[in-house]
């Protein structure tokens, strides 16, 4: 019998966030079939389903009942909707299916010691927001100068949207600025008094936490009031092509944040795809996708899971098929160091990740990359998120959880298995 | 047939002006219905005859004039209030419930009886379910004397038009009202079923007692059945009397009967 | 003070590109009775053909002119849209004749997933662009007497001035001519109309190829805007206020009700929103909507609703 | 006396609502050219549901024609719209008025012009119809929903009348009217019938109104037919005198005397 | 021919009173909620449950809570997503303010206060109708998706406005399994499902569809719209209140705004209408419509495009379901414009005359 690993698939091809969708999904798997091409996992071969749920949350959680029992079990899950994932974290843990939100999700799952089954790895909204302020202090010239400067937020109001705001109220009382919080409701096509906010307020920064239709509707809207684009930053959900393509030459300068990576034209595995997978016609999207920030996400998203299973099956044996359990502890004790990455491709595309059951995120970097007009440029160094201010509010928020939900924080010998 | 015992005025319009804008659809209409008595409103069309009974009903509001009724005088009164008082009315354009069968309808007629609160009605135990029944029996008559026992389940939708308007009659009589307003309840029947509606508007009249005020086209029923008639022209009185005066008025000839009657 | 005008300005641009969506709803229910759940998804598909064929023409003829290729593309998305019209009067309002308004609503919504579908089969479900020339940066007015000017957008006055145009154009229309007369008592009965030699499904070929026009101009400005993908379906909701503060059945209520609604919501959003945590102008536009009924319930310069026995 | 050809054969139909409920059972019938016919019966008989078939009115009502064929001037009509026949000169006044509640009585009676164009020749015929029924220009600014509901039975009238028809299908005209009035509407009925050639075919509850003024009478109970016969004929048949025109016994009876236990007539067992 | 009532003879009005008055009817209906007892539990996957069964269930519910008012009322509505929206926040607030707050006391109390915000909002109710009415009650969905993410108390404060409960359990016994929780929603449904069906079948119902049918004759003979409309309200959105907080509790377990929202109104509405407005049995039908088809479709897609060799991409799919389900829902309403329920009882009809076609 041939081994297979099982990768359920939740995309949203459809409806409101279609163009996001899909060249993520299309990146993801790609990604998959890529590692087929290689040979599979020690020789486990891949396979995978995906299920269309159009970023709504009841037919997310229908997919993920579809998919998690088939093929001999899911081997982890990617909600890929903040939504999803606020349902998934009561199931998974039932199912024993372990939950990678990466650079998404609700930030205090970081705390692997409450959150056993939730995997936000390569950096959450906290990481993202701290490296923003971060950045703008750097660019005004040290945290002293952020004293008295306005900052607006313009986010998506929702869960997603919200995330941020505990953490850039921590940084506001920390370093003086002000931080004004302007909502937009779903899907954000109607910002017009947003903009006017802004242009009566005239804030030094906009912080945009957009998604979908919204980000690129609110470029629009800064452009219809004049605000410079310059000094708009977008969260790592707001800063890829879909977001920029139709306003084209009017979002130049527009920035984002980015966990890790940015449009990868040029990467090792970038290349390997073009030539394993679309060159032989398996392309999963249209050529000119491939290397774009959300296909590249995609599919940093799927290798993150492959070398989950990769590492599961270093402890539980190799060539094996993982069960979603053994999965999660690979999760738990990913060790992707440099040299591996560089060897899977990833080389100037990202920094290692390593996890514990204490850190379920397992590395805390972002960059800035700016719209040029006609693609992403970085245009910042690397910044780590300061651990002093989100470890403790990780802590808080998990222990509220725990409380609310009568979870007993995990010991050590639990660490263990 | 038992003698019927007209009695004294129950019901006591004056003075009644009713005006849309500028359409004065009643002009100081007075007139009064007596106890037990069959009243014939008539006249041309658009005289005011719905008009008047909708006064009376409470659905629009004179700008002038008062309405007595058993001693008491409003001049407007709600519509509530005036089926609690046991004023009843059938419709000329069918008002019927359509969405509902028969028995529904007609069991409408009875809500302003029903005592059980909505938990009871929801739980449908003891008390409800006795009330349910008990006010289903008298509906069941009232099915019965209309004789129209084979339509109980139809949606009244679906019934022909001649049908409905016994069924609206069965819906004003199953709040067992003391005065009942019949508007036009015999349009669009030939003579066979005008003589079975005829028959229930009497035997109404007769073996309940109730006072009957009646608008009609048919000049043969109004003459054969009613006891005095009012008649009115562009919302206007002309005339008022028994049958055969009426019939007689030059003024009411010109206005309504035209020379051939 | 110049703050205040910008919003209110603002604000009536806004409104008057509702009045333009809302105008498709109007149409619709004015002519034939039928609350057109479907106007929103019209919207896109029209924007999405616009946006396409603007995209193929030149690939297709191998001609690079955008006015030639958007013009092209828009006797194109009106030729579909006519077909779109013609389908949906054969396959699915000539069944439904004299049917109550629920039904009729629930099959508009039927459409409605249907030309969510095909559209997206059709043209894709990526990001789109109409480019119509529109000027997009600002311009400032009255420098000398507001310290900044008031912000005035050109894009918005143009998409204003169309809104009007086709508005008033529309309701010399159904008032003055017999086709509007025609038109309105196919509204008040079907059966009756048909009854007397109005053919109802010539009507309603017209009535919603017009309303399928009306969807396209709107899709394309609102597309000009916003870029075309699935959400602009979504515009419709923001119309819904308009068109019960203006009647469901008056072309010039669209576009009265199109201006206080987007004056009474930018104006609340801010400066009653930064008090209550922002966001509150979808449901204010409604309550300011209903706080109108409950003078007018009919809306504005709706027919008002007959209560008769 | 030559029966001069028929407009309208109605040959054998049945009906069907709603997939379930038969309700016309084989119904054939005629009207002569230049001719007034009058269908009577009693209370869901099927005469609406009979003129509702002849003028393709069926299908709103979710009924359709099962069997049989209808024709007009020997062209088979079943498959043409209602527009289609108006334009042919058939014209339905619908039982119940319906008038457009929302258009004054002027708009109301204006639509039935829908099919012509001439300017000049509508208003004329406005104006014909105005004379017709006073009634309706003293009210012509009025929204139909609310007239009288006598108003609304003329408008609806007067508004068939206004697409100059060659035949008119007249479903309880004199329902609701002032008796004065029934008598105008069958005046007007023979007047057009007479000058214009309009045919008629009448369904009525007014047996005694529609006799007087027809030349044939077809009567119909239960979906069927179940006496024809030239008008005269009908009117002095004893059976229709006691149970249509109420006078059993050559004399009318009074309302007040009908017996509680009276046998009704019905010639289907 | 097995299909009559003949020979049923309804000796009291009781009888004649019965739910399902024709013997056939009832023993079928008794073994369909005997096997949803007892067969489907034994018989049903967890997919099933979870997937389908539960949120079938629970929409049902709902669904019937809107027909009270849209079908048998007839007052159009667009906002149930907010009054569920307020059972599932308030029933949450009661469940973790208040310590040891049985679930079921939550549940009532998540639908109490539903019932009174709807009672708020029906209040326009009394002068506005038909179209115009679904403006407030858009009003009410729009300002619930605001305040339950804006305003911290509702939430306990949750930054992310997202809330979440665990450990269900009633009178000890503990509800966890995908079983369990669907007999305990199958408990409550049927529970719900006949208390409404009393109430539409007494004279409270007959209030209400008299209202609908022509409210100013239903004021002539003496009922009182405001008191049948804002009852119509209140009933219906407790009901509705209910099935939020059903649907937080046991579908969701962990929800955000987003699950009420605009589209969960119109949802409601659709399966309300294609069901059958005014039809008990119809809510379930329509909530199966909706809720099953798409399902349905979307994995019966798949799997038709391999039978002739295609593989079909999920957009493609996805986009082709839209388009069929729109379709169907056209189609079926040119079958039956009353919904699934009429074509029920017309089948049932058939049946009745079999084998004779009139
Ligand atoms: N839309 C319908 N659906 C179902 N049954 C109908 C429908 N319309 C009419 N019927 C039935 O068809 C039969 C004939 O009705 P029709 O209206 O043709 O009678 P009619 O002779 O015109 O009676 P009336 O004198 O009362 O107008 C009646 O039994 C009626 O119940
Ligand atoms: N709500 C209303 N608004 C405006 N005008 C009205 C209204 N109700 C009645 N009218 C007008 O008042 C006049 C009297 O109408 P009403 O219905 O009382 O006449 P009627 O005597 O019942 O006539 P018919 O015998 O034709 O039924 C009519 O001219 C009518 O148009
Ligand atoms: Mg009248
Ligand atoms: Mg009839």
């Amino acid at each position: 019998q041939a081994k297979e690993q099982f990768f359920p698939v939740l995309v949203y091809r459809t409806g409101a966030y279609a163009p996001n969708g899909t060249p993520w999904a299309n990146g993801f798997i790609d990604y998959l079939k890529l590692t087929n091409a290689r040979g599979g996992i020690n020789g486990v071969k891949v396979i995978w389903e995906e299920c269309e749920f159009g970023y709504a949350t009841d037919r997310g959680v229908e997919c993920y009942e579809r998919l998690k029992g088939k093929n001999g079990g899911a081997s982890m899950f990617q909600p890929l909707s903040t939504g999803v994932t606020f349902a998934l974290t009561e199931k998974a843990p039932v199912d024993k299916i372990p939950l990678i939100t990466a650079g998404y999700g609700r930030s205090e799952s970081q705390d692997g010691g409450v959150f056993k089954w939730n995997f936000p790895l390569a950096g959450t909204y906290w990481v993202a927001a701290d490296v923003l302020i971060q950045h703008i202090a750097k660019q005004e010239g040290g945290f002293d100068k952020l004293k008295g400067k306005k900052i607006a937020l313009v986010y998506h109001d929702s869960p997603f949207g919200k995330e941020p705001i505990p953490l850039l109220q921590e940084r506001a009382t920390m370093h003086g600025f002000q931080l004004s919080l302007l909502p937009v409701a779903h899907p954000g096509v109607e910002q017009k008094s947003t903009w006017l906010q802004i242009r009566q307020q005239r804030p030094d920064y906009v912080l945009l936490w957009g998604w979908g239709v919204m980000n690129s509707t609110a470029i629009k809207e800064a452009q219809a009031v004049g605000y410079p684009r310059e000094k708009m930053y977008g969260v790592w959900w707001a800063g890829a092509e879909p977001d920029v393509k139709d306003v084209g030459a009017g979002a130049k300068g527009y920035n984002a944040v980015t966990m890790q990576h940015g449009a990868e034209p040029n990467a090792a595995f970038i290349k390997e795809i073009l030539d394993k997978v679309h060159a032989k016609g398996q392309g999963t999207g249209p050529k000119e996708e491939v290397g774009q920030v959300l296909y590249v996400r995609g599919a940093i998203s799927a290798m993150l899971a492959v070398e989950g299973v990769r590492r599961a099956q270093e402890r539980f044996g190799k060539g094996k098929v993982m069960t979603g359990e053994q999965v999660r502890w690979g999760l738990e004790n990913l060790e992707l160091t440099q040299a591996k990455l560089d060897a899977l491709g990833f080389k100037g595309v990202m920094r290692p990740i390593s996890t514990t059951c204490q850190d379920h995120m397992g590395a805390a970097w972002a960059r800035i990359h700016t719209w040029d007009g006609s693609k992403w440029q970085f245009t910042s160094d690397w910044y780590q998120a300061d651990e002093q201010i989100i470890k403790p509010m990780v802590r808080a928020a998990a222990d509220k959880y725990a409380a609310e939900k009568k979870i007993q924080r995990r010991t050590p010998q639990d660490c263990q298995s | 047939m038992a003698q019927r015992k007209i009695g004294d005025v129950i019901l006591d319009v004056r003075n009644i002006s009713l005006r849309f804008g500028g359409v004065k659809a009643l002009t100081d209409i007075s007139f009064d219905v007596r106890e037990h008595e069959i009243r014939a409103i008539i006249g041309p069309n658009g005289a005011g005859k719905s008009s008047m009974l909708n006064c009376i009903n409470g659905v629009y509001t004179p700008q002038e004039g008062s309405i007595t009724f058993r001693g008491r005088t409003f001049s407007h009164m709600n519509s509530r209030q005036v089926a609690e008082m046991g004023i009843a009315r059938t419709f000329q354009n069918l008002a019927l419930f359509k969405g509902m069968s028969v028995l529904d309808n007609i069991m409408t007629g009875r809500n302003l009886r029903i005592k059980s609160n909505l938990f009871l009605q929801a739980l449908r135990i003891g008390p409800a379910e006795r009330e349910e029944i008990e006010h289903r029996e008298v509906v069941e008559r009232i099915i019965d004397f209309l004789e129209i026992q084979a339509y109980r389940k139809t949606p009244v939708g679906q019934l022909p038009y001649g049908l409905q308007k016994r069924v609206d009659l069965g819906r004003a009589l199953a709040m067992e009202p003391q005065v009942l307003l019949l508007d036009e309840p015999m349009a669009g029947m030939n003579v066979e079923e005008k003589q079975d509606m005829c028959r229930f508007i009497l035997d109404v009249n007769d073996e309940f007692g109730t006072t009957i005020v009646l608008i009609e086209h048919d000049m043969g029923v109004v003459m054969d059945i009613s006891d005095r008639v009012v008649v009115l022209d562009y919302g206007k009185k002309i005339g008022d009397g028994p049958p055969e005066e009426v019939r007689n008025n030059p003024d009411v000839i010109r206005a309504y009967l035209g020379t051939s009657h | 003070m110049a703050f205040f005008i910008e919003t209110v300005f603002g604000g009536l641009m806004a409104g008057m590109l509702y009045a333009l969506v809302a105008l498709g709803f109007v149409l619709i229910f004015k002519a034939s009775g039928v609350f057109n759940f479907a106007q929103g998804a019209m919207v896109l598909f029209a924007a999405l053909a616009m946006a396409r064929f603007a995209e193929w023409y030149p690939q297709w003829l191998g001609f690079d002119n955008l006015l030639l290729a958007n013009a092209l593309a828009f006797l194109t998305a009106a030729a579909l849209m006519f077909v779109v019209a013609w389908l949906i009067e054969a396959l699915v309002l000539r069944h439904l004749v004299n049917q109550e308004g629920a039904t009729l609503l629930m099959a508009t919504l039927g459409i409605t997933y249907f030309l969510d579908g095909l559209g997206q089969t059709l043209f894709g479900s990526d990001i789109y662009q109409i480019n119509i020339g529109m000027p997009k940066d600002p311009v400032f007015i009255l420098e000398g007497t507001f310290e900044g000017g008031i912000l005035i957008n050109k894009e918005d006055l143009i998409a204003a001035g169309i809104a009007a145009a086709l508005v008033a154009g529309l309701s010399l229309f159904f008032q003055k001519t017999a086709t509007g007369r025609a038109l309105r008592a196919v509204a008040d009965d079907h059966q009756a109309a048909q009854s007397i030699g109005i053919p109802l499904n010539r009507i309603w070929v017209i009535v919603w190829c017009v309303a399928g026009i009306v969807a396209l101009v709107a899709g394309m400005i609102w597309g000009s805007k916003l870029g075309v993908q699935f959400s602009l379906s979504t515009v419709a909701l923001r119309a819904l206020p308009v068109i019960i503060l203006g009647g469901l059945t008056s072309v010039p209520g669209a576009i009265v009700g199109g201006l206080i609604i987007g004056v009474g919501e930018k104006l609340s959003e801010v400066y009653l929103g930064p008090l209550v945590g922002g966001g509150i102008e979808i449901w204010f536009a409604y309550v300011l909507a209903l706080v109108f009924l409950l003078f007018r319930p009919q809306g504005l310069f709706g027919e008002k609703i007959i209560d008769r026995v | 006396m030559t029966t001069p050809a028929p407009v309208l054969t109605v040959n054998g139909i049945e009906v069907i609502y709603n997939h379930v409920i038969l309700v016309l059972k084989g119904v054939s019938l005629q009207l002569a050219e230049g001719q007034i016919a009058a269908i009577l019966g009693g209370n869901g008989a099927g005469k609406t549901t009979t003129l509702r078939a002849i003028s393709n009115l069926l299908k709103g009502e979710r009924g359709e024609v099962t069997k049989g064929s209808i024709e007009l001037r020997g062209e088979r009509i079943e498959n043409l719209t209602p527009a289609d026949l108006v334009k042919r000169g058939v014209v339905q006044v619908m039982e119940g008025r319906h008038c457009f509640a929302h258009l004054t009585i002027e708009e109301n009676l204006l639509t039935g012009a829908y099919t012509r164009k001439d300017k000049g020749e509508i208003a004329a015929n406005l104006e014909k119809v105005y004379t017709y029924f006073p009634r309706l220009k003293t009210r012509r600014t009025s929204q139909a929903a609310y007239t009288s509901g006598g108003e609304q039975q003329m408008c609806a009238i007067g508004r068939a009348l206004m697409a100059n028809p060659s035949v008119v299908l007249l479903d309880e005209p004199s329902m609701g009217l002032a008796p004065q009035i029934v008598e105008e509407v069958f005046e007007i009925v023979k007047d057009l019938n007479q000058k214009e050639k309009v045919s008629f075919l009448i369904a009525e509850q007014n047996t005694n109104m529609a006799l007087r003024y027809a030349n044939y009478g077809y009567i119909m109970e239960s979906g069927r037919i179940v006496m024809d016969g030239a008008a005269e004929d009908l009117r002095n048949n004893e059976d229709v005198k006691e149970f249509y025109l109420g006078m059993g016994g050559g004399q009318r009876k009074s309302f007040r005397d009908v017996k509680s236990y009276k046998r009704r007539k019905r010639w289907l067992a | 021919m097995f299909y009559r009532e003949n020979g049923q003879f309804k000796t009291s009005y009781r009888d004649d009173q019965q739910i399902f008055p024709i013997a056939q009817d009832r023993w079928a209906i008794l073994a369909l909620v005997a096997f949803a007892f007892v067969g489907v539990p034994l018989l049903a996957d967890e997919y099933l449950f979870r997937a389908i069964l539960i949120p079938f269930l629970i929409l049902s519910l709902a669904a019937i809570g809107v027909n009270i008012l849209v079908g048998y009322c007839g007052q159009i509505s667009l906002g149930s997503g907010a009054f569920m929206a307020v059972g599932a926040y308030m029933a949450y607030n009661a469940f973790v303010r208040i310590e040891g707050m049985p679930l079921i006391v939550a549940l009532l109390i998540g639908g109490l206060c539903a019932t009174l915000v709807g009672i708020v909002f029906g209040i326009p109710s009394l002068r506005v109708k038909g179209l115009y009415l679904a403006v407030a009650t858009l009003a009410a969905q729009f300002f619930a998706d605001w305040a339950f993410l804006r305003i911290g108390w509702f939430t306990n404060h949750n930054p992310s406005g997202s809330v979440s409960v665990s450990n269900l359990s009633v009178l000890g016994w503990r509800i966890d399994t995908p079983v369990e929780k669907y007999l305990f929603c199958l408990g409550v449904v049927v529970v719900f499902a006949l208390l409404a069906k009393n109430l539409v079948r007494s004279a409270i119902g007959r209030e209400w569809m008299a209202i609908r049918d022509m409210d100013v004759a239903a004021a002539v003979i003496g009922i009182r719209p405001v008191y049948a409309k804002l009852s119509a309200f209140a009933v219906s959105s407790f009901i509705v209140g209910v099935a939020g907080a059903l649907w937080g509790f046991v579908h969701l377990g962990s929800w955000e705004p987003a699950a009420f929202s605009i589209d969960r109104s119109f949802q409601l509405l659709f399966m309300v209408i294609i069901g059958g407005l005014g039809s008990i049995m119809g809510s379930f039908f329509g909530a199966a419509f909706i809720v099953v088809l798409p399902i349905f479709l979307n994995q019966f897609l798949p799997w038709l495009g391999g039978l002739f060799g295609l593989s079909v991409s999920t957009a493609a799919v996805s986009h082709t379901e839209y388009m069929i389900f729109g379709a169907l829902i056209v189609w079926f309403l040119i079958v039956e414009p009353h919904g699934l329920a009429k074509l029920w009882s017309i089948g049932k009809q058939k049946l009745r005359i079999w084998p004779f076609p009139h």
